[in-house]
């Protein structure tokens, strides 16, 4: 139940796009049409994963012991590139198909702050490992849910006559003030 | 000389990494709530990425590209942390306030995007005005967002209250609600801006 | 209870001006303008010169395509010229224009007396192309093309189209009061030429009276009269025989795939009068209405009568009229001038007088669906017209199914917004050939 | 001092241990992509409007930097210096890119040209022209819906207050865009700097031409016969203007003086300033004609 | 080392030793930074840990940590103990609550300060203000209990439209006073 | 020069259609705005000075709003068709009577500049500007928001709470108490002689109103009856497992109650089949209202605030364009 309750938390009541504004520069730039959004969204969800159970263990075993916490977020953000960047360049070898599906985007993970923000919040929280896994994944479900939202919403203004200097990026980022003034309504459910 | 001024220029108007740009946008909202921490998060982004720069542009010639990122993030991560060591040292309440963002100003693109795109390829000076631009266009752009958010939100700035009593603040604009809105309708105002001085730009070569 | 199709709507059918109106027939015109292309298919070329005399049903265009049909003199007397004039469809078109000698002689050879128990499919199909027989309801599709039913293909009955659902138009009604003699025996030889027993006779019910005559005279041939609610596009080929035989043609198909030749009631009567007396289909009952004619009328008329001669013969123009429509409201086109000949498609000339056409002004769509509930295709007009507005052409045909719009203008009559949708479909599917074109 | 040691040492771990993992990945998962492209993509000056006859910018980077046939000079909008970059990264010769501006081939406005019907719908030209060929009286002529305009990917076109398009030549680039979309092939591309035009695209005959617009092309040949370069041709009732040929040599349009319908219009302030003086030649040689004649009647008297 | 335009062939070890080195002089830059800040930072935090207890107690001289309890003190004047310093934590509307509560040894309020929390605000974070907080000053945990009924002046009158929140930190205090009572009653 | 024919002699020509239904955006929306006229009424009658002033501050500056941007966009002016009249309406029905008037014109700025124009006008909008406009005072001034007037003509009420708000913090048992019993309550609420927004309290009106926009075929009423009855169902199975008082099992909730109370008949009736911020197709609005039901219940039972009807229907507005994308309709002829 607890892990429910965290897992919930974390995809509606505590978006991490919506409610702490981490992943913004994917959000924003993935979400012009659907089917590239859901591939992020998958795509940030596994990275954020396979990272969290990576940094849990480095942090536990390593930097807790040593007492070198304060470099933490130097050890993260290298792992993280460096993971990425590994996995980028397997799925490119072994299956082209994914790549061109989500390899494409996993670059700009490398370097996402949601993803190194997931770990660091973990650590911080002195989550368990499982604990720390459930958040990855409910954290990551969050952003594809709210960035699929933003794809089909922005699918939609597409055909809307919006007001010039607001195409695009303006009106994307009204449109993320309306889903979180919408995710307002998930506050105090959880939590 | 000139060119020097165009580089520092370009990143606070026309390049601007939040408005024109769009890149960084998390710390856009997160710390801008008010303009205290709008201003210490600029300047420390600013701080960062005017070093990185130099110091990217300094290396750029002993990188093996196959490592290229990974070097460039250590080197961003390395200011970063002492960024944060000496914050935590020295001005403990902002290093609160700013909590994990601070950290992940190892991750902004703007900063890894100034350096793989500029610093990689140019010398020092030019390097270190272009860092030093876009640092001050982002910073500017989260002082500008950081104070009106405040002075709407909470009828102050830099924590000085401004309006009165009477003013009874619509809290949606310390919230992300509001902050969306606002930065979407300040990307639209920029737009227009920036368009308005080309056409000047354009009327006076013409001219 | 009634059988019915998906969507559809209901329209004033404004029928009340002419339904009790016999027809009339129409005085020769002193002048008869023929276009060499009156049907769907490649133009016929003039086998005739300027001042050459011809006689009423003389061959006087043609053309070895087989989409096509032949065009014949409707009355006799002298050619005066053969070039370009206006056209009710395609704007400007060769036409053969013939001066009227006051004569009315039939070419030699008709009309004649043939017993048409005796002919098979192939001569019957032979006459009917001779005779340039279209589709008479408006689409003009050689009706020869139709009856030629593919090797691999087996037709299981045949329906006659007598539901005319567009407002207005009353023609087929009163043909079916009158000559109901013709359209049996049309309809007879149409079936035996495609080999079926069964036959089915749609009519909607706002025409009792019509019902009733052709359940008499239909009675003991096997063919089921049945009414049907009335709504529009009753009388669309696929919707009628989705309502009669409960299938569905499938996208992009002909009515042969589920084994079915649908003929409107005019081209039945031609196909009676072409095959028992070898006449060429030369003359169609036509209705002339709308607020701005003074007499409302349906009349027998001679292909190549201006609109303006028929106009006259009711009586002219009450008022100025706003609009003229050739064929019905929903589905005909609006003319820039009546200086235009009836072709054998005219179903109908409508004219209507302000305020009748009710065009409005288009706003933005509200998203409403009604025009989603109106769809009989089973379609999402509105977005065509968002689509089309913003020039997303190719995602109109990949994601909604562009193509398969038959642009009946239900969409258009239901919108509250007043979007000129079927403008939009038409648009995006010139668009999008275009496109295609260029891609080659 | 034992942390600090710890930080270097670790530091040092993680990145000895990174470095390897990309290094061997780098040998083992190698794949070659062609960089180029991307470069050739930023000198293009991603103006999306297909003149190059690529499905955008970043095709046209794709297909000019893979396949050799592609010449680089296909880029319309860029002209020559993009042509010359491109070229150079490529290593392909670069070819001289003719410079174009659009050129608005109808010069009858809502004065000049009668209407055949109201037209009610969507106001597009590709629209309107479905409907009955479009209200406007010549069915070759421009029916002012502003498609092209709203078409052009530079904004150099926009909808005057008679109903015709108006070019930008500054901003024009000359990528035949809005020629592309124009229903009637109203527009044409003509080099940048053509003296005189037949501001007309009527195929129609003399007298049905006229009746229909006032400053029709009713393909007399006039124009034709007093041109001295033959740089004016008619076909299907129409004279065509050879730019090329009029830019090159002629610099007494004499050819505008000789239409009847004022359908040739200078189109340079030269020519503009060559045709008045043209015209009051032709008047006062006319006016001394007159004279002559008056005088030798006088004299017949 | 090399220029742009030639093949790119490294040994691994080349590319390998490229990471390490980066990596090994940012770890002595940082050690050095932290050598420096982190006794600074360490002070820092003390002396502001301290500022906050006397802000609550300010009659205080001295703060004493109490042993076996983590994070407590006895606030001392004149060497003797007037009251304990505890932190609490408790469970708010935007998650967690952490403050610090100064408890008088007969377990009534002196004050409060909150230290973590994200309430909303405007609303929730008004709990740790004024007017709320002198409603939570002086009362015994027999009387730390919400309530919303306006007639009731003996217990916490709920903040209008944060309910949760007043909950939450009432609680939170309570739960301090409840420890301290067992703590004093333990030690006498 | 060639003649030129005036306008006047020549046909009007276009595609057909040539004839057209007398429906009309404007009608639609006056309707509306007539349908929901009593309510309002009622709700001036009941609550007052105050909200009658909301009301009018509401209509007005709406109206003005979409003016003002039509204007400056240069756009053709549309307040006429009485979308912004009904945006305006809505919003002040949604509104607590005592909330300070300038609030609603903040209120309508939002919906119609931010929420509709932003977004490119009307049909184009994804939220329900109203709601949005509603939601945003929400945040902005949560106390006002939730500060509710003794009422000013039934006596026989002393909580200044809404009913939703007493069963949410005291309990079934005590919400019946401020009612005397339960069949006060009931006719309370039927009639609208209790506390809440300025528009929602009057069920019978607002049903009435909702019953003529489907006799009229503006709405559908799958709309409504699915909404209301998801809202039913669950409140009835799970609505006393949550009650303060202690957990009165399953099957113990007062779905009546949660029908009648609070903003679900005019956010039934009038917000969920908004047609511009609702699915297209017929299956894609009934799964609309099931979804708003559904969050709805989430909301009032688990939920920080008492009352979901306003966020269900922004949420569900947010997948609309999703479900508009499953739910095309079914084409004729589709094979297999």
């Amino acid at each position: 139940m607890e892990y429910f309750t965290l897992f919930m938390g974390a995809v509606v009541v505590n978006n991490f796009v919506l409610t702490k504004f981490l992943g913004l520069c994917i959000f924003f730039g993935v979400s012009k049409n659907l089917s590239a959004s859901a591939g992020m969204g998958i795509a940030v969800t596994a990275v954020m994963v396979m990272s969290s159970a990576l940094a849990w263990l480095i942090y536990n075993f390593i930097l807790l012991p040593f007492g070198l916490t304060f470099m933490t977020t130097a050890v993260f953000v290298l792992l993280i590139a460096s993971f990425v960047q590994l996995l980028e360049m397997v799925i490119k070898k072994y299956s082209p198909a994914l790549y061109n599906m989500w390899g494409i985007y996993l670059l700009l993970i490398a370097t996402n702050c949601i993803v190194l923000s997931i770990p660091l919040i973990n650590v911080e929280s002195s989550y368990g490992f499982l604990y720390s896994l459930v958040n990855a994944v409910g954290s990551g479900l969050g952003f594809a849910l709210a960035i699929v939202l933003m794809a089909s919403c922005r699918e939609k203004l597409r055909l809307a006559d919006v007001p010039k200097p607001l195409e695009g990026i303006g009106i994307a980022f009204i449109i993320a003030g309306m889903l979180a003034l919408s995710f307002l309504g998930f506050s105090g459910m959880i939590g | 000389m000139n060119s020097l001024w165009s580089e520092f220029k370009k990143g606070i108007i026309a390049e601007n990494p939040i408005f024109v740009l769009a890149l960084s946008l998390c710390p856009a909202l997160a710390v801008t709530s008010s303009a205290t921490t709008s201003l210490t998060m600029g300047l420390s982004v600013m701080f960062v990425i005017t070093m990185n720069n130099c110091v990217v542009s300094l290396i750029r010639n002993v990188v093996n590209p196959k490592v290229r990122v990974p070097v460039y993030i250590t080197s961003i991560a390395t200011i970063v942390t002492v960024v944060q060591l000496a914050l935590q040292a020295y001005a403990p309440a902002l290093y609160d306030a700013l909590g994990i963002y601070l950290a992940l100003i190892v991750v902004f693109a703007i900063i890894l995007a100034r350096a793989e795109s500029f610093a990689s390829k140019h010398t020092l000076i030019p390097s270190f005005f272009d860092g030093l631009g876009m640092g001050v266009g982002f910073c500017v752009a989260l002082v500008i967002i950081g104070v009106l958010r405040e002075l709407f939100g909470a009828g102050s700035i830099f924590g000085v209250k401004l309006l009165g009593d009477w003013y009874n603040a619509p809290l949606i604009m310390i919230l992300p609600a509001g902050g969306f809105m606002l930065i979407g309708y300040l990307i639209g105002g920029w737009k227009m801006l920036v368009q308005h001085m080309e056409k000047k730009e354009a009327e006076r070569s013409e001219a | 209870m009634m059988k019915s199709f998906r969507g559809g709507v209901h329209p004033n059918d404004s029928k009340s001006y002419t339904a009790s109106k016999p027809i009339e027939t129409a005085p020769l015109p002193d002048k008869a303008i023929i276009p060499v292309r009156q049907h769907i298919g490649a133009p016929c070329s003039p086998i005739v010169a300027k001042g050459d005399l011809v006689k009423k049903g003389q061959l006087i265009a043609t053309t070895d395509a087989f989409v096509s049909g032949n065009v014949h003199a409707s009355i006799s007397g002298k050619v005066i010229d053969v070039g370009d004039y206006p056209h009710p469809v395609f704007g400007t078109c060769l036409a053969i224009v013939v001066e009227n000698d006051g004569k009315d002689e039939w070419v030699e050879g008709i009309p004649l007396k043939r017993d048409w128990q005796d002919l098979d499919t192939d001569s019957i199909n032979k006459i009917i192309r001779e005779a340039g027989i279209v589709g008479m309801g408006g689409a003009t599709f050689p009706t020869h093309v139709k009856m030629a039913v593919p090797k691999d293909k087996k037709a299981e009955a045949f329906i006659l189209n007598a539901a005319e659902c567009e407002p207005y138009l009353t023609a087929d009604h009163r043909m079916m009061l009158e000559q109901s003699d013709r359209i049996v025996t049309g309809v007879k030889i149409a079936m035996k030429a495609l080999g079926v027993t069964k036959g089915y006779v749609g009519i909607e019910d706002n025409k009792p009276d019509a019902i009733e005559a052709m359940k008499k005279a239909f009675s003991g041939t096997g063919v089921e009269v049945v009414g049907l609610p009335t709504k529009y596009p009753q009388g669309a080929e696929k919707m009628l025989i989705k309502v009669l035989t409960g299938k569905e043609v499938p996208s992009g198909g002909l009515p042969l795939e589920v084994g079915v030749v649908v003929a409107n009631v005019g081209t039945a009567a031609a196909i009676c009068d072409a095959v028992t007396q070898g006449l060429p289909l030369i003359q169609r009952v036509t209705t002339i209405s709308g607020k701005a004619i003074k007499e409302p009328k349906n009349i027998l008329v001679r292909v190549g009568t201006t609109f303006e001669d028929a106009i006259n013969f009711c009586g002219g123009f009450a008022s100025t009229p706003e609009k003229i429509i050739s064929g019905g409201p929903m589905m005909g086109m609006a003319e820039p001038s009546i200086d235009l000949p009836i072709i054998k498609g005219v179903s109908g000339i409508l004219a209507m007088a302000e305020g009748e056409s009710n065009t409005g002004t288009e706003s933005s769509c509200i998203r409403c669906g009604r025009c989603l509930n109106a769809c009989p295709m089973g379609l999402n007009p509105s977005m065509f017209s968002i689509l089309g507005e913003r020039g997303h052409f190719e995602e109109a045909v990949q994601d909604f199914n562009l193509l398969d719009c038959v642009e009946c203008g239900s969409c258009v009559y239901v919108c509250p917004a007043k979007r000129n949708i079927v403008q939009y479909v038409k648009y995006c599917k010139a668009q999008n050939a275009a496109k295609k074109a260029a891609g080659k | 001092m034992n942390t600090a040691i710890m930080v270097v040492l670790v530091m040092t771990g993680v990145g000895l241990i990174f470095g390897l993992i990309l290094a061997f990945a780098n040998k083992a998962f190698a794949i070659e992509v062609n960089p180029l492209i991307e470069i050739v993509e930023e000198a293009l000056p991603k103006g999306q409007c297909g003149a190059c006859g690529y499905a955008g910018c970043a095709a046209y980077a794709e297909a000019v930097v893979l396949d050799p046939d592609v010449p680089p000079n296909l880029c319309i909008p860029g002209k020559k210096p993009v042509a010359d970059e491109v070229a150079e990264i490529t290593g392909k010769k670069s070819a001289e890119v003719e410079p174009q501006v659009a050129q608005i081939r109808c010069n009858s406005g809502i004065a000049e040209s009668t209407k055949k019907y109201n037209y009610v719908g969507i106001e597009d030209c590709i629209a309107a022209s479905l409907v009955q060929g479009g209200p406007k009286g010549c069915q070759y002529g421009c029916m002012g819906f502003g498609t092209c305009a709203a078409n052009c990917p530079f904004d150099a076109l926009s909808m005057g207050e008679n109903g015709l398009p108006i070019v930008d030549q500054k901003k024009c680039t000359g990528c035949g865009k809005c020629a592309s979309v124009c229903p009637k092939h109203v527009i044409a591309m003509s080099p940048i700097g053509e003296p005189v035009s037949v501001l007309c695209n009527s195929k129609d005959k003399g007298a049905a031409a006229k009746k229909v617009c006032s400053v029709a092309c009713i393909g007399c040949g006039a124009c034709k016969k007093s041109c001295p370069y033959d740089a004016i041709t008619v076909e299907n009732n129409l004279a065509v203007v050879d730019g090329k040929i009029c830019l090159e040599k002629c610099n007494n349009p004499i050819c505008l003086e000789k239409c009847p319908t004022g359908a040739i219009v200078p189109l340079t302030e030269d020519a503009k300033k060559a045709s008045v003086v043209i015209k009051e030649a032709a008047a006062k040689a006319k006016a001394e004609k007159a004279a002559q004649a008056a005088q030798a009647k006088k004299e017949e008297k | 080392m090399s220029t742009e335009h030639t093949p790119k062939e490294y040994s691994i070890f080349q590319i390998a030793i490229n990471l390490t080195i980066t990596c090994f002089i940012s770890g002595i830059i940082i050690a050095g930074v932290y050598f420096i800040s982190h006794p600074v930072a360490v002070k820092n935090a003390a002396a502001k840990e301290m500022e906050t207890m006397q802000v609550l107690v300010p009659e205080a001289d001295k703060f004493t940590p109490i042993e076996g309890e983590e994070d407590w003190y006895a606030a001392e004047k004149g060497g003797e103990t007037i009251a304990y310093v505890v932190p609490g934590e408790t469970k708010g509307y935007g998650g967690k609550i952490g403050m610090l509560v100064a408890v008088n040894a007969d377990g009534s309020v002196i004050d409060y300060q909150i230290l973590v929390a994200n309430e909303t605000p405007g609303l929730g974070d008004k709990a740790g203000k004024e007017p709320f907080k002198s409603q939570i000053i002086g009362k015994t945990s027999d009387h730390l209990v919400v309530t919303k009924d306006a007639s009731n002046k003996e217990d916490v009158q709920a903040m209008t439209g944060a309910t949760i929140s007043s909950k939450a930190v009432t609680k939170g205090v309570k739960e301090a006073v409840d420890g301290v009572v067992e703590y004093v009653g333990g030690v006498k | 020069m060639a003649e030129v024919k005036s306008n006047k002699e020549l046909f009007n020509v276009s595609v057909s259609p040539h004839i057209r239904s007398k429906e009309s955006v404007s009608k639609i929306m006056w309707t509306v705005n007539i349908c929901l006229a009593p309510a309002a009424l009622f709700g001036a009658y009941y609550f007052g000075l105050n909200a009658i002033l909301i009301l009018v501050a509401g209509v007005v500056s709406a109206v003005f709003f979409e003016w003002a941007v039509q204007k400056i966009r240069k756009k053709p002016v549309t307040v006429k068709d009485g979308s912004a009249f009904l945006t305006g309406l809505l919003l002040a029905m949604c509104l607590p009577p005592t909330l300070p008037w300038w609030m609603t014109i903040v209120g309508s700025f939002i919906a119609i500049v931010i929420a509709k124009h932003a977004m490119g006008g009307l049909g184009s909008n994804i939220f329900n500007p109203a709601h949005i406009g509603r939601a945003a005072l929400m945040v902005s001034w949560p106390v006002a928001m939730t500060t509710w007037s003794k009422m000013t003509t039934a006596a026989d009420v002393v909580s200044s709470a809404t009913p939703l708000n007493v069963l949410k913090m005291q309990g079934h048992e005590a919400l019946i108490d401020t009612f005397g019993n339960a069949s006060n309550m009931y006719q309370a609420l039927f009639l609208g002689t209790r506390n809440g927004c300025i528009g929602e309290t009057c069920t019978v009106l607002l049903v009435l109103g909702g019953l003529f926009l489907i006799y009229k075929k503006y709405i559908n009423w799958q709309v409504p009856v699915v909404m209301i009855g998801t809202v039913g169902i669950l409140t009835w199975i799970f609505g006393g497992l949550v009650d303060p008082a202690g957990s009165l099992g399953f099957f113990a909730g007062d779905p009546l109650f949660h029908i009648m109370a609070g903003g679900l008949i005019i956010g039934a009736f009038f917000m969920a089949t908004d047609m511009v911020t609702i699915p297209m197709t017929i299956k894609g609005q009934i799964i609309f209202a099931a979804g708003a039901g559904v969050m709805t219940v989430m909301i009032r039972l688990l939920g920080g605030y008492p009352e979901g009807v306003c966020y269900s229907i922004l949420l569900m507005n947010c997948l609309t364009p999703l479900i508009d994308r499953f739910c095309q309709p079914k084409k004729f002829g589709a094979r297999g």
